[in-house]
């Protein structure tokens, strides 16, 4: 049922006031022959009470992580999220308001998207940062954007097999219709060789696009790889797991010219995908180029310090059909959410959080590869994920084997790499026990007993 | 009342030691270090995050939040940007952990109540836009122009393979048209070509024949447009559009204006995007986020992203192999958690509520309008659809007066302001639209202040606002200093 | 940036036909409501309640929000109500389902984990008092004192029983302590009888000693007491008490001072209650809820309400059968809620972390003394446990400034003005509790405030506040008026 | 672990400001005789995601109502609660705020609690209402202690045995001691006879106390019984089910000098019974008496509307020994709550809500009568709750069996009705569907043939 105020006779003084006789005469600009003529074909409405046990259904037929033990990872991951972040970012004042247009009454989002850009270069080592883009993938294509324009080289860009392969796809979906070339560097054992990389970049190379840790958790040589784009004058994009900078160096320390991130790690549950936080830090140089908002510091007329948007000359309201990005509405209340996120952590809880991940990511993939039938595909240390390749074995009955056992076990990887059709991505993170991977690994070892017995 | 010392910048509430989060103890081996995490990826420090507690965070969120003005809090009028109220029940359920912890991989057989509801939604959609596919990837509207024109530009491709034609280079868009569609189509690859509208305010046919031809993909339309006018000429447009072989999209920003009342496939477009943060109440957040589905005609539904939700029998699932998809525009799935708030609303309020949702916002839009105009002059005439736009230029051109002082005294008055300056094509532009969810009363005391604010000296409206937090900004400084991160005073 | 319009009554905003809440449809019969409900019992029309839509509530109720300080925007050291920092965890594990929607007569079997949280808090107060037994039942700090008076008053019935001895009537309070002390006794049926303090703040002994005798039943403490003093005699009081048959009951609204570092129980008191909301963090919501579980000597323990949970092996059960019980003071189980948010309390402070809540209550607390006690008189020494009670008297004197005014310009400073004019004790008083949740930087502040009006001039406090919401309201007016509910204007 | 701020330096500039070199210096005031020479004895502290995941353990070992279909009734009721209840009233500043003792930075309690107010005469029908009592329980006991100190009458009050069990342990326990006699008339057929009441109601009844509808559900002769009291100069104390007034007469139109009532139906979920709300409303001539806090309307210097804490002349704090109450720390919140929901509910609302309840409960009872074996044990309408009696079966083994089968059937009735034993109470609310409730028949049908072959 709509929300709607208007009673009957509100609506009558309203029109009197307005001079038709009927709410159907305000639509005598829509002409008839364009009307629909008949209600919409739509389930009928629903009171709060009836649309809440609906929903309640139809989530009760989803099994979500807590219900199972979740080791997916792949870009998105199971990440503590401290309530006072749902709490703050749910205050009503943040959670309805939209664009700080007027920043007399919005100086709230202005300072708090100050402080996630700040945040963001303290976490990056980058001189700047916008105040959100929708998600890390969409972030690495307008970095690619970015380069191409700052560069001036509309010829090639060179990524890395190890990147995030749909990260990948969406740099061939905006790009190849561009006449850009997207040249793939393979990472057959689980990260780039250096020498590949440098051998694909030259002076047509807009930039070189790293993941680190990489899709498969494991670490790329950035600083080869970075000297290597710079050499040919190409800018090294740099997309980063924010969590992992509780403990790996910064990019800014290793010379990424753009960094970008899924930000979902910080404060966002894992929603099915979204929405989540693109985040994009840069060096000082590219600040006019960034898309996106970016909130700047100034004094109201009686000298106070405030917040205001600027560098809008950027913008697709300013630039229209000169500008190189077309965002709008970007991921405000996850900007917001990262904030307070980080806020909490500071410097050693964030710390705190990357080296449970770690260590207990070993300690996971010790396990894993101690079960007969299971091996690690990589001989690579790895930061919060790993390969595990099932000898022989069908990965989806046993991951499938696996949730019946309660556990969202890993992301089968033949999907997107052929090569690995035999293998799945382990993630794990600080809410893991031991006892979840203790359990996990028992799980994982009678599924390969049963497998193993099926097929002899 | 506002507590300043907790609305410091964070990082000016920092001291070291502090600590907000304590994680769990290491449960597994203690080994060193250096053992896990080879020595050239290592930081010799952590990152130079600020040390707050939590007392400390808490505060100073809560604080900051209140320096907002907000849907929850004050009418929003701002135009073009349907700032609707958002319910809470939405926000009840989008949190159940059944939709918000599931990982975008998960396998399908545990996400079979949720892919039902996507795939609902498609439906929905479709019959709500009178169009016959729809992708729920896009993360915003502009991102939904953008996809939408993507998937246009290779259905092209594709056609051009079997025909021979030659490449479509252009999309047009009206000048009264919001800038992310002329900047989608810049960054689609297109050249992007402005068309004039009428001093009516409606498509320029005349300047669209000029310049539409063979190399024209798109036109990009929003109807009602900008300026709350539903132009007639829609069909006229379509036709001449496809005449040429183009497409015709539509910018379904304004859709709150004819749900259930006039629908897009039927007028003539070819594909549109909705913007459920504004249609369908999804919350702003400050900013986002937002969500852009786009629906299309059968015949371009082989190229839109990949996956889109299918149903088999009694069982849904996420349909990956389609050859002639453009790919990926996002990560994952798509802007899931703003769908579920879509699908909430459509399911709360049903065909009847939906197109009341339409009649009321037009309504309130159009009392308001009728309010305001013998003072307030509205270029486009006295009748409009969900929102209008008015004009301060001739209070600008007798007394000083701007459309900006006018919005900024507004605030003081406990409103936020209107959008201004937007369409361009109305100078002094005051684009207002109040929503269905706002009362006569909020509506009468709207245009009150109005009305009173016309009659206040000048100075007092060039000095507004005066009693928000702050007064104005001097926006010229940020721009030109460019301070956009906080630095330790040395 | 209050928006007023909204925050009208809601009687005011309120229109004919409006709606807030669409029930579902009947899905049963449809037989007529006169066949269902006896006519002589049927009402004619519903009752006269206001008739809104759900914006406009949330708006309302969102913009009085507003209109108060609290805990999470302003720093709120009102003396004696220790309003510390609530976690937000809390909140969000108390409203899991599982927790939150107990009915309170399902079968323990679908009750473990709920009635193990329960029985592991008896054991957990248990041993923060140094007390046998604990009945978590009462509702409140007051509804602990009752229920513990009751309780003495069934043991000394009983004892009476088999010793004869004549009833014991009174019940003795010092002049410090809290009205609650004196109402309970009142309620209980006792003769409430006031022992003085001493001018430094303590129990006059031999006023205690004058009084006390074979008819006392209860002498009730507060200690620290609500100068924010710990009573060194409560032994020797103890030994008195006892000496006469009496029970020590122990006003536990301070236990925020000394948690893990003395305990009611090793110090002499035989019953006590704690006030959760106060010392493990409830949130205060605006005038409770609160809850007052008690602990007693082991004596005592047949005399509690029931039920209380026992663990019996593996397996957790409400006690009923306790034939010596007084009975039920509330209905079902308690204040669960907030129990459940002391049981989380306690689990995330552990043993080490609540000795350093007390720790930096009375660290917190002393150094707000020491800043102030320059200028502002601390009648009662230059140290204090977890709060102190500073006063106004000679600036009263000197220059007519009260504690009242002090404390209303405070607000203006983005403070919450310390309780004033308790204990009675004390002329002027303003009784000063930070809590150990408020930095050193929040500290400094409000001292710097405190002295920086200290020198403002007397109108000016007179006058304040200044920048509040409203200045001050007509207190006689509203008592003669008594105008406790709106009427549509006539 | 505490929330604390002290940083140790700050700690080292603080003992030094106050002039001590330790903290434990500043518990010199405690003598070392008395301290507590080691730690505690309690579980070693937990951070959030630890504290989260134990609680939700404990949580995951309770059947909370949705997980079980709930037709527990006998005063705490599975109502729906809307969503903007619990958003409104977790608003920090509500939640985190005190008693209003500075009306100045309170106006946003004190409005409420006077709309509070209103809302409760408005549903009641009665001159004025307080700001809450802790539960309706207490609330009982609290008219009854009115009722004593208004009539002066200290010898008796008269209580119907239909009142809530509970309620009247409540009266025992306070007013036994008091050597005020509690007589109780017995409702042996589900409600009690008016002639039994009026001839228990004396010169020495303070009042009588009426539970309408009644424990059982079902209606009393509230009109006469009211009259009896009256006429013997005793006060007529009515217990209500708020909901019911979206249906019944309200008591202030058949003569109730005070009624009082659980308010937990109005926007407060079942919290194991707690923390809820006590309402208590009455007639102006008793309003000085009244327990607990009252907002009134007054006006600042300015001359603005505003309320403040009024009458307090009343409370515990002025008048101690004094006092004939002692309540301080109330249920402001849940008067919040309660205030937003009959806000948004309305009275068209409310009485959609109440009369779902009548609907469903005389189809529930229809139904659950047509099961063999089991039978309506009064013959009698009732609102939203009625008794059911099985003939010969085990209660409790029946109702066990139904909660394995996912319903939390009903509350047993022999616990405080010997005569019932064979008895429970069944509550249906608008949140139960026609399939919930058919669902609940077969299964006890299942269970009474079950049992009956098990006695065969
Ligand atoms: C007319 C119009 N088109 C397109 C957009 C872009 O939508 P979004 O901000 O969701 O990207 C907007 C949003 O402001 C708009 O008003
Ligand atoms: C010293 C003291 N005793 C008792 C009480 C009464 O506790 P409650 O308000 O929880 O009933 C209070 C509360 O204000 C108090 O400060």
């Amino acid at each position: 049922m709509p929300y709607t105020f208007n009673t009957p006779e509100d609506q009558r003084e309203m029109l009197s006031a307005i001079g038709v006789d009927s709410i159907e005469r305000l639509f005598d600009g829509v002409p008839s022959e364009m009307r629909l003529g008949r209600p919409l074909d739509l389930p009928p409405a629903m009171g709060e009470l009836e649309l809440t046990d609906h929903l309640s259904r139809l989530a009760a037929r989803n099994s979500p992580a807590g219900e199972k033990v979740c080791f997916l990872g792949g870009g998105s991951y199971d990440h503590f999220v401290p309530a006072a972040v749902d709490h703050l970012a749910g205050r009503a004042e943040f959670y309805t308001s939209y664009t700080p247009y007027q920043p007399e009454v919005s100086q709230g989002n202005l300072q708090a998207m100050f402080e996630y850009q700040t945040l963001i270069t303290q976490l990056t080592g980058m001189d700047v940062s916008n105040a959100s883009l929708y998600d890390g993938g969409s972030a690495v294509v307008e970095a690619a954007l970015m380069a191409i324009s700052a560069t001036g080289r509309h010829g090639k860009i060179v990524v890395l097999g190890s990147v995030h392969p749909e990260y990948r796809d969406i740099l061939d979906t905006y790009l190849l219709p561009l006449g850009v070339e997207v040249v793939t560097i393979d990472a057959p054992q689980g990260a780039a060789d250096v020498a590949d990389v440098a051998k694909a970049i030259d002076d047509r190379t807009a930039c070189v696009i790293v993941q680190q840790p990489n899709f498969f958790g494991a670490y790329e040589a950035v600083d080869e790889i970075g000297r290597a784009a710079h050499g040919a004058g190409a800018l090294f994009v740099v997309s980063v797991d924010p969590i992992s900078l509780g403990l790996l160096k910064r990019p800014g320390e290793y010379g990424a010219d753009i960094v970008v991130a899924e930000g979902q790690s910080l404060g966002t549950p894992m929603l099915y995908g979204g929405p989540y936080l693109g985040i994009m830090a840069c060096r000082d140089t590219f600040v006019r180029r960034m898309p996106g908002r970016i909130a700047g510091e100034t004094v109201d007329r009686q000298g106070r310090r405030c917040w205001v948007l600027t560098l809008q000359t950027r913008e697709q309201h300013i630039r229209r059909e000169k500008a190189t990005s077309n965002i709008c509405t970007n991921q405000g209340l996850f900007a917001l959410r990262a904030a307070i996120y980080l806020s909490l952590m500071g410097p050693h809880g964030l710390r705190e959080v990357a080296e449970l991940c770690l260590r207990k990511t070993h300690y996971a993939a010790e396990r894993l590869a101690a079960v007969d039938g299971l091996s690690l595909a990589f001989d690579r240390p790895t930061f919060k994920e790993f390969v595990v390749r099932c000898e022989g074995g069908n990965v989806e009955a046993m991951l499938a084997a696996a949730t019946d056992d309660g556990f969202h076990a890993g992301v089968p990887l033949g999907r997107w790499y052929p090569q690995l059709e035999d293998c799945f991505l382990v993630a794990v993170t600080e809410k893991r026990t031991r006892d979840d991977i203790d359990r996990l690994a028992a799980c994982l070892k009678s599924q390969t007993r049963t497998l193993a017995t099926a097929h002899a | 009342m506002r507590n300043e010392q907790a609305a410091q910048l964070i990082f000016e509430l920092s001291k070291p030691g502090r600590r907000g989060a304590h994680l769990p103890a290491n449960d597994v081996s203690e080994r060193s270090l250096a053992e896990l995490l080879p020595g050239e990826h290592a930081a010799d420090a952590p990152p130079p995050l600020p040390e707050l507690a939590e007392p400390d965070v808490v505060r100073h969120f809560t604080n900051l939040s209140t320096k907002n003005m907000s849907v929850d809090t004050h009418f929003y009028p701002l135009g073009s940007c349907t700032m609707k109220y958002n319910a809470k029940r939405n926000e009840r359920i989008a949190a159940l952990p059944g939709l918000a912890n599931l990982h975008p991989y998960q396998h399908e057989d545990t996400l079979q109540g949720l892919l039902q509801l996507l795939w609902e939604l498609q439906g929905m959609l479709c019959e709500i836009s009178g169009l016959d596919a729809v992708s729920l990837q896009p993360a915003a509207g502009a991102h939904g122009e953008l996809t939408a024109l993507m998937v246009a530009a290779a259905y092209f491709r594709d056609r051009a393979e079997s025909t021979g034609e030659p490449k479509r280079t252009k999309v047009l868009t009206p000048d009264s048209s919001h800038g992310t569609n002329p900047a989608s189509a810049a960054v689609a690859g297109f050249e992007a070509v402005t068309v004039r509208s009428t001093p009516q305010g409606f498509v320029d046919l005349d300047d669209l024949r000029a310049k539409l031809d063979r190399q024209t993909a798109v036109f990009m339309i929003t109807n009602p447009n900008t300026l709350g006018l539903f132009d007639r000429q829609v069909r006229e447009i379509a036709d001449l559009v496809h005449e040429q072989g183009g497409l015709l999209y539509l910018d379904g920003a304004n859709m709150n204006a004819i749900l259930g009342i006039a629908r897009p496939g039927d007028f003539g477009a070819d594909m549109m995007h909705f913007n459920p943060h504004k249609t369908f109440s999804g919350p702003h957040g400050g900013g986002g986020p937002g969500a852009g589905p786009i629906a299309v005609r059968a015949a371009l539904e082989p190229y839109l992203p990949s996956p889109v939700v299918e149903k088999d029998g009694d069982r849904y699932r996420l349909a990956f192999n389609r050859p002639k998809s453009i790919g990926r525009v996002r990560s994952f799935f798509g802007n899931t958690g703003v769908l579920v708030r879509a699908y909430c609303y459509l399911r709360t309020h049903g065909p009847d509520g939906l197109r009341r949702v339409s009649e009321n916002a037009v309504l309130n839009a159009n009392y308001l309008l009728a309010k305001v105009k013998d003072r307030l002059s509205v270029p486009h005439g006295d009748r409009c659809m969900h929102e209008f736009v008015a004009s301060a230029a001739k209070v600008k051109a007798q007394r000083g007066v701007s459309a900006m002082d006018i919005a900024k005294r507004l605030l003081d008055f406990g409103f936020h302001a209107p959008t201004v300056y937007f369409p361009l094509v109305v100078k002094e532009a005051m684009m207002i639209e109040p929503t269905e969810t706002e009362s006569k009363e909020t509506l009468d005391a709207f245009a009150e202040a109005l009305l009173w604010i016309l009659d206040e000296p000048a100075e007092t409206l060039h000095a507004a606002p005066h009693s928000t937090p702050i007064s104005r900004p001097d926006e010229v400084r940020a721009a030109r200093s460019a301070v956009v991160k906080w630095s330790a005073a040395v």
